[in-house]
C-alpha cells in the first residue's frame, strides 16, 4: 500500500511538472488568442473553484462572487496602476488621496486584493449565515448588487461607471494557471481535512452537524471568506487581463456564468469545476462560429446573432434536468481513482480520495 | 457513467459541427466586432448596414479579394476584449473596424493596441479610446467635443440660462458626456450654478418620474439627457412631458434610432441632439452617392452609425491601398496620415491621437422624422 | 418640498408599487407552493409583452384580444415551465431547482434575443393611456388609473380564489405542509400546474400595465421589475399575498421617494432598496407580514 | 455526584406549552429512561438539553456549570452528545468520515495548517483516523468504513449514528429511540451494546424508547412525560404499576381503537 503511494506521488509531481512545461512552452509559442482563452480558462476554474467551496461543498447558496471579484479587480488595479496612469484615467473626478500615489508590484496588489475581499466576505457573512437556503441566496446577490452601485456612485475611488482603462496586462499563463493550481490544491487540501468535512456536514445537515460540536458560524465563515479571497484574486487576474474593469463588468451575470460552470461540473466536484471551468471559456469561443454565416452540406445558413447564448442555455438545462448532479456528480478524479478503476478492485467506494 | 459518456458525445459532435471553418489564401482579412446582442444591439446593426454596404462596394484592394469577419461582442466588455483576440489571432485580421459603445471599445482597442493591428472605430466617443494607443483611431468626433457643441447650442441658439442633467449613473457614456456638457454649459452662461440639477438613474430603470419630478420642479430651460441607450432617453421625456415639463430636450448620439422615435412618440418632438451625418445635408460627392446606394439595398434612408460604419471600413482599405500592402504596421501608418479623406460624414483628418476632427451635426425630431437642424465646425 | 411635488411622486409612487406587487404576488405564490424562487417569472412578464406586440402585428389582432391573447399565453408558458423544468426536480435537492429555475431565465432571455432581436420595440398604447390629466397641480398618466384598480380586482378575484375555493385551500395546504398534502389526497400536479398558471397569468397583467406605463419592450425588460419584485415579496413576507402586496407598494415608493427626498443620492437608489431588504431578513427573516 | 440537572424548566411555542416545569437531577453513571405518549414533550426535552431550544423558564445546569444559554455546538463540546430520532446522519459521506466528524470538535491545529498538511495537523489527523477506526468497530461497522453512509441498512445506521455521538467523547450520552425500527433480535442486540458502552466509556446515558422491554430492561430509572409534565419517576416496578401511567398510555391506546 504504502509502495503504491509513493508511486501516486510521483504521478502527481510528474503531472505537475508537465503543465509547468505546458505554461512554459504555451507562453513562449502560443498566439495570444489562445493564451487569452488559456488565461480565460484559469481565471474560471480559480472562480468556479472558489464558489463550489461555497455554493458546493459548504450547502450556502451564494449569489455574491461578482462582488468580492469586483473587489478583488479595483482594490489590485488600484495598487498596481501608476499615478500617471491614474490621472489619465480619473480625468472627470480626482483620485482621493493617498491612492492616486501608491503604486505597488503586481503580486502584492493580488495578495492585497485577496486579503481585502476575503474581509468583506467575512463582514457580509459574519450576519448573513444564519440566514438559509434561498433567503442567504437573495443576501448575497443584493450585497453584489450594493458593491455595484457604490462602485458606480464613488466616482473619487473607483471613477465611477468609467472604469479603470488601459491597465496594465500583467495576467499571463504563470499567473493564472499558477494560481488556479494553488486555489485548486488548497481548496482540496481544505475539504479534505477535518475543517473540510466539518463544511460538508454542514451541506449534508446543519442541525446534526452543530449536533456533533461543528461550530456553524465558524465555519460557514470560514468557507465564504477563503471563497472571496480566491474570487478577489480571480477578478483581480480577470481585471489585468481584459486590461480595462468597470462595475458594470461584474454584474449578476458574471456570478450566473461561474454558477453555471459549478452547477454543470457538479455541486461538490472540483473535479468537475476545473474540467467544465476549463470547457466553458473554450466553447465560449468555438460556439461563435454558430453566429456567423456557414455553408453546412451545401446548405447555406445565415449568422444569427445571440444563438450561440441559446445553445449555451439549452445545454445548460439538458445538465440541470438531465443530469442532476451535474457532469462529475461530487466525484473526484485522482491518480488514487484511476487506479482502483483500472484494477477493478470496486470493493471499496471511494469518496473524495 | 454512460451519461458522462454521452453528454461528451454530445459536447463533440457540438464542437466538430461549429469548427469547420475554411480559409481562403491571398485574402486581406479585415476583421469588424460590433455588439449584435445586447443593449447596444440596435447600434451594432445600425453601424453593420454601412459596413456591409461597404464591403459589397470594395470587395478587394490591391488585387486581393478582402475576407470581412463579423464578431458579435454581446456588449460585453470581456467579450469585445476576447472578439479582437480572435480577430487577430484566429482569423489573421491586419485591421479592425469597431465597435459602437465607447464600453465595448475601450477593451478592444487595448488588445489591438498590444498586438500592433490598427482598430478603426466606428462611433466610440469616449476620448479613453484613443488616448495613449497608437494603433486605435475612430472615424468620429468626441465627447469633449459633443458636450460642448450641445452647450454651445443651448445657450447660443435656444438662449438658455439653466439646465438640468439626467444622468445614468451607470454608463460610461452618459457619466462622461454629462460632465462634457455640464463643463461647457458653465463656461459659456458664466454662471457656476447654471446647472440647476443633476440626477442620476441607473441602466436598466424604466420609471424615471421621480427623476423627470425633480427636473420640472427646477423648471430650468433645458433638459440634457445623455442616455447610454436612447430607449432610456425616450422614456424619459415621455415621462417628462407627462410630468409637465415644457423645457427642451437635448441629447447626445445615441438618440438616432428609428425607435426612439416610436417609443418616444409627440413627446421627443422638438428635441436636440448632436450626431455624425445627415443624409439631407451632406457635404461631400462621396455622401451623395452613399445616401442613393444606401436607399437602394434597404430601402431606407441612412443613419449616422451606418455612414460611420461605412466610412470606417472605407477608411481602412484606403490606408491599406496608400499603403500599397496588407502589412499592419503599414497600415496604421498610413491611417495616421488620413488627411482631408472625403468621407460620407465629412472631410476626414485624424488627428495625433487618431481621432476625426470633424463637423458635428444638430438635429431635431419633427413630425416623427429626424430633421437637419445645423452643422457645427470643429472649433 | 412643495405639497404639490409631494403628491406628485406620491401618485406616481402608488402606480410604480401597484406594477411591482402585480409581479410580486407571482414570486409569492410560487414560493408558497413549492419553496422556489421561480427566477423565470421576469421572464415570462417579458414574454407576455412580446405576446402582445407579436399578436398585433403578425396577426393583426385588436388590442384588446391581443391582451387577452397573451395572458392566455402566458398562462400555458407558465405551465409548461412548470412541467418542463420544475416537476422533473421535485424530489431532487432544493439547488437543483433554483438551478434549473436561473438557467430556465436565461433560456428564455436568449430565446428571446434570436427570436425577437436585440432591439427594444415600441408598445402600442390606445388613446385613453396616453393621456395625461391634470388634476389640481398633480399630473397623472391615464394607465395611472387603471393600474390601482386593475391591482385591486385581481387581488380580490385571487384572495377569493385563495381562500374561499377548494382549489385554494389545496394551495395553503401545500405550502403549509407538502408531504401531508399529498398523503391527504390532494392533486398536487393540478394545483401546481393551477399556481403558476394564476402567477403567470398575473405577471401578464403586470407586464401589459407595466408595458403601457413604459412601452418599450426588449428581452431583458423582465430583469429589473423582476428582482425590484422579487425583493418586495420577500420584504412583504414571501409566501404571504397580503405581504406581497405590502411589499410591492412599499419598493415603489421607496424607488421614487428616495430619489424625490434626496436627490444627491438618487445613483444609490437601489442599494438602498437590498440594504433595507438585509435588514428586513435579517431583523425579520419570515418578512412583515409572513408567517413563521 | 450530580452530572445534569434541569431545573425545573418550562418551554412555550406560541401558546402551546411544550414541556412544563421538568426537573431531572441526573448522578453519574446513570441510565435513566425517559416514556411517554407521541407528543409528550420527550424530543423537546433533549432539545433543551442540547441547546437547539431555549428554555422559556428554568436553567440547566451539566457538571454544576450553567449550560442554559450555550449554543448547540459548545455544549456538545462540554460533553454531551446525542442521537436523533430521524436518523440524522451525512447520507452522502463515508461512514469514517461521519465519525470523523464528531472527532473535530477536539482539533487544535488551525486551518491552515490543515490545508498545508503541517505535521501537527497530519498527527491529529492520523490519531481522528485511529479513533474514529476504534469506534466503528465497537458498532461492528469497521468493514463499511467506506461506504456512503446513506447506503447502510436502517439498524446499521442507528449504530452509526451512536459511534458519532461517541466520537464527541461525551460524558453524557442522549439517545432519542434508538430501537426504532428494529426487530426483536436487533434489539436484544442493541440493549447489550448500550449497556457495554455505558461501561467502558463511563457514560451517562437518557433514552427515550418506545420499546418498553428496552426501558424496563436497562434502565434503573424511568421518568414518565404527558402533555408536557412529568406524571411519573421511579424505577420500572414502580413506573408498570402507576395508575397515572396506565391512564396515559391507555388513553392513547384507547384513540387508536
Amino acid at each position: 500500500m504504502i509502495e503504491k503511494k509513493k508511486d501516486f506521488l510521483l504521478l502527481k509531481i510528474a503531472t505537475i511538472l508537465i503543465i509547468i512545461l505546458f505554461i512554459f512552452v504555451a507562453q513562449r509559442n502560443f498566439d495570444t488568442y489562445v493564451i487569452r482563452i488559456l488565461n480565460l480558462c484559469g481565471i474560471y476554474v480559480i472562480l468556479g473553484v472558489s464558489l463550489n467551496l461555497i455554493n458546493g461543498f459548504t450547502g450556502q447558496f451564494s449569489l455574491g462572487h461578482a462582488g468580492f471579484m469586483a473587489i478583488g479587480a479595483y482594490v489590485s488595479a488600484l495598487l498596481y496602476m501608476s499615478p500617471e496612469l491614474k490621472e489619465v484615467n480619473y480625468f472627470i473626478t480626482p483620485l482621493i488621496w493617498p491612492l492616486s500615489v501608491i503604486q505597488i508590484p503586481f503580486v502584492f496588489s493580488l495578495i492585497i486584493a485577496g486579503l481585502v475581499s476575503a474581509g468583506v466576505g467575512f463582514l457580509v457573512g459574519a450576519p448573513c449565515l444564519r440566514l438559509r437556503g434561498d433567503y442567504l441566496a437573495i443576501v448575497t446577490f443584493g450585497f453584489s448588487e450594493i458593491i455595484r452601485v457604490l462602485f458606480c456612485n464613488l466616482q473619487n475611488i473607483t471613477n465611477g461607471p468609467l472604469g479603470l482603462k488601459g491597465l496594465p496586462s500583467y495576467t499571463n499563463l504563470w499567473w493564472s494557471w499558477g494560481i488556479a493550481i494553488f486555489a485548486v490544491w488548497f481548496i482540496k487540501n481544505l475539504i479534505n481535512s477535518s475543517y473540510g468535512r466539518a463544511l460538508k456536514s454542514i451541506r449534508e445537515d446543519d442541525i446534526a452537524a452543530e449536533a456533533m460540536g461543528v461550530n456553524l458560524f465558524y465555519h460557514k465563515v470560514l468557507s465564504f471568506v477563503v471563497g472571496a479571497f480566491f474570487a478577489g484574486i480571480g477578478g483581480a487576474l480577470l481585471g489585468s487581463l481584459v486590461m480595462t474593469i468597470d462595475p458594470n463588468t461584474f454584474s449578476f451575470f458574471m456570478t450566473f456564468q461561474i454558477i453555471i460552470i459549478v452547477i454543470v461540473g457538479g455541486l461538490g466536484s472540483i473535479t468537475g469545476t476545473v474540467i467544465v471551468g476549463v470547457l466553458f471559456a473554450v466553447l465560449m469561443e468555438v460556439l461563435r462560429s454558430v453566429e456567423s454565416p456557414m455553408s453546412f452540406f451545401g446548405l447555406n445558413i445565415p449568422g444569427i446573432p445571440g444563438m450561440r447564448m441559446l445553445i449555451f442555455a439549452i445545454l445548460l438545462m439538458i445538465v440541470v434536468l438531465f443530469f442532476h448532479q451535474g457532469l462529475m456528480g461530487n466525484r473526484e478524479w485522482s491518480w488514487e481513482w484511476l487506479y482502483y478503476k483500472l484494477t477493478r478492485s470496486k470493493k471499496e467506494i471511494k469518496e473524495g480520495s | 457513467m454512460k451519461r458522462l459518456g454521452l453528454m461528451v458525445v454530445i459536447l463533440l459532435s457540438f464542437l466538430l459541427m461549429f469548427s469547420l471553418v475554411a480559409g481562403a489564401a491571398e485574402e486581406i482579412v479585415i476583421g469588424v466586432y460590433e455588439p449584435m446582442t445586447g443593449p447596444y444591439a440596435a447600434g451594432g446593426q445600425m453601424t453593420m448596414e454601412g459596413v456591409n454596404l461597404a464591403f459589397e462596394q470594395q470587395p478587394t484592394v490591391l488585387g486581393r479579394p478582402i475576407k470581412m469577419v463579423l464578431v458579435d461582442n454581446k456588449s460585453e466588455k470581456v467579450e469585445a476584449a476576447n472578439a479582437v483576440a480572435r480577430l487577430i489571432e484566429f482569423e489573421k485580421a491586419v485591421a479592425i473596424v469597431g465597435t459602437y459603445g465607447s464600453a465595448c471599445a475601450i477593451p478592444g482597442s487595448e488588445v489591438a493596441n498590444k498586438a500592433g493591428i490598427p482598430m478603426m472605430g466606428c462611433s466610440p466617443t469616449n476620448p479613453l479610446v484613443t488616448l495613449g494607443k497608437p494603433y486605435a483611431f475612430r472615424a468620429c468626433f468626441i465627447d469633449p467635443f459633443q458636450g460642448a457643441v450641445m452647450a454651445n447650442f443651448a445657450v447660443n441658439n435656444l438662449n438658455a440660462k439653466t439646465a438640468v442633467v439626467i444622468q445614468d449613473i451607470a454608463s460610461d457614456y452618459a457619466v462622461g458626456l454629462s460632465n462634457f456638457f455640464r463643463e461647457a454649459f458653465i463656461k459659456l452662461t458664466g454662471n457656476p450654478k447654471s446647472i440647476v440639477g443633476l440626477i442620476s438613474y441607473q441602466t436598466g430603470d424604466q420609471d424615471f418620474t421621480a427623476q423627470v419630478t425633480y427636473a420640472a420642479s427646477k423648471n430650468p430651460d433645458v433638459v440634457f439627457v445623455p442616455a447610454g441607450s436612447y430607449g432610456d432617453a425616450a422614456l424619459i421625456i415621455k415621462q417628462g412631458k407627462e410630468m409637465g415639463i415644457t423645457a427642451k430636450f437635448l441629447g447626445g448620439d445615441t438618440w438616432e434610432a428609428p425607435e426612439f422615435i416610436e417609443v418616444g412618440g409627440e413627446a421627443v418632438e422638438g428635441g436636440y441632439f448632436s450626431t455624425h451625418f445627415d443624409a439631407t445635408a451632406v457635404t461631400t460627392k462621396a455622401a451623395e452617392k452613399f445616401c442613393k446606394d444606401f436607399e437602394e439595398k434597404y430601402k431606407k434612408a441612412p443613419s449616422a452609425f451606418a455612414a460611420l460604419g461605412f466610412d470606417a471600413f472605407n477608411l481602412v482599405v484606403d490606408a491599406i491601398k496608400r499603403a500599397g500592402s496588407a502589412d499592419p504596421k503599414a497600415i496604421r501608418d498610413a491611417l495616421a496620415e488620413t488627411k482631408d479623406y472625403e468621407g460620407v460624414t465629412g472631410m476626414i483628418t485624424l488627428d495625433y491621437n487618431g481621432d476625426a476632427t470633424k463637423d458635428a451635426i444638430i438635429k431635431t425630431i419633427e413630425n416623427g422624422q429626424f430633421k437637419y437642424v445645423a452643422t457645427v465646425r470643429p472649433f | 418640498m412643495s405639497l404639490n411635488i409631494f403628491l406628485q411622486n406620491l401618485s406616481n409612487g402608488i402606480s410604480l408599487g401597484c406594477l411591482f406587487a402585480l409581479v410580486a404576488i407571482g414570486y409569492t405564490m410560487v414560493y408558497g407552493v413549492l419553496r422556489l424562487i421561480n427566477f423565470a417569472h421576469g421572464d415570462i412578464f417579458m414574454m407576455a409583452a412580446f405576446f402582445v406586440f407579436y399578436a398585433m402585428t403578425i396577426f393583426s389582432l385588436p388590442w384588446g384580444i391581443a391582451c387577452l391573447v397573451a395572458i392566455i399565453l402566458a398562462m400555458v408558458l407558465g405551465r409548461t415551465i412548470e412541467r418542463v423544468a420544475y416537476k422533473p426536480l421535485r424530489n431532487a435537492p432544493r439547488i437543483s431547482s433554483l438551478c434549473s429555475a436561473i438557467g430556465m431565465s436565461f433560456l428564455l432571455e436568449n430565446f428571446a434575443i434570436v427570436v425577437f432581436g436585440g432591439r427594444p420595440k415600441s408598445f402600442y398604447r390606445p388613446e385613453f393611456f396616453a393621456k395625461t390629466f391634470v388634476l389640481g397641480e398633480v399630473r397623472v398618466p391615464g394607465v395611472n388609473f387603471v393600474t390601482p384598480i386593475v391591482s385591486i380586482v385581481f387581488l380580490l378575484i385571487l384572495s377569493y380564489i385563495v381562500y374561499r375555493t377548494k382549489t385554494g385551500l389545496a394551495m395553503r395546504a401545500i405550502s403549509k405542509d407538502f408531504d401531508t398534502a399529498m398523503l391527504m389526497g390532494i392533486n398536487l400536479d393540478r394545483t401546481i400546474s393551477f399556481t403558476f398558471m394564476i402567477g403567470s397569468g398575473l405577471a401578464a397583467v403586470g407586464a401589459i400595465l407595466w408595458a403601457l406605463r413604459y412601452p418599450q419592450i426588449w428581452p431583458f425588460m423582465g430583469v429589473f421589475p423582476g428582482w425590484r419584485a422579487f425583493t418586495a415579496a420577500i420584504i412583504g413576507g414571501i409566501g404571504s399575498i397580503r405581504g406581497a402586496m405590502v411589499g410591492g407598494f412599499l419598493v415603489g415608493l421607496l424607488t421614487i421617494m428616495i430619489v424625490a427626498f434626496l436627490p444627491e443620492l438618487a445613483g444609490y437608489k437601489d442599494a438602498f432598496i437590498f440594504v433595507i431588504l438585509i435588514f428586513v431578513l435579517l431583523f425579520k427573516p419570515e418578512g412583515l407580514f409572513g408567517e413563521e | 455526584m450530580s452530572i445534569l440537572k434541569a431545573d425545573h424548566i418550562t418551554i412555550r411555542f406560541g401558546g402551546l406549552t411544550a414541556v412544563s416545569n421538568f426537573y431531572l437531577n441526573l448522578q453519574k453513571g446513570e441510565l435513566v429512561g425517559l416514556i411517554g405518549p407521541n407528543g409528550a414533550g420527550k424530543t423537546t426535552v433533549f432539545n433543551m438539553i442540547t441547546g437547539v431550544y431555549k428554555p422559556t423558564k428554568g436553567e440547566i445546569y451539566f457538571n454544576g456549570q450553567e449550560i442554559t444559554k450555550k449554543s448547540v455546538d459548545k455544549i456538545t463540546s462540554l460533553g454531551i452528545a446525542r442521537t436523533f430520532q430521524n436518523i440524522r446522519l451525512f447520507n452522502n459521506l463515508s461512514v469514517i468520515d461521519n465519525v470523523m466528524i464528531g472527532c473535530h470538535l477536539r482539533i487544535k491545529s488551525p486551518v491552515l495548517s490543515a490545508v498545508f498538511c503541517l505535521p501537527q495537523y497530519l498527527q491529529e489527523e492520523n490519531y481522528m483516523r485511529e479513533e474514529a477506526e476504534e469506534l466503528l468497530k465497537e458498532v461492528k461497522l469497521e468493514k463499511f468504513k467506506n461506504y456512503v453512509a446513506g447506503g447502510l441498512p436502517y439498524g446499521e445506521q442507528r449504530k452509526l449514528e451512536i459511534a458519532r455521538a461517541l466520537a464527541t467523547r461525551p460524558k453524557l450520552l442522549l439517545l432519542d429511540e434508538p430501537a426504532a425500527g428494529m426487530n426483536p433480535h436487533e434489539t436484544k442486540e442493541l440493549m447489550t451494546f448500550i449497556q457495554r458502552i455505558q461501561e467502558k466509556y463511563k457514560l451517562t446515558i437518557i433514552l427515550i424508547e418506545h420499546d418498553m422491554k428496552v426501558v424496563m430492561g436497562i434502565c434503573k430509572r424511568i421518568l414518565v412525560l404527558d402533555y408536557g409534565k412529568t406524571i411519573a419517576e421511579g424505577n420500572p416496578e414502580e413506573i408498570q404499576h402507576n395508575p397515572e401511567v396506565i391512564k396515559a398510555y391507555l388513553g392513547v391506546e384507547a384513540s387508536y381503537a
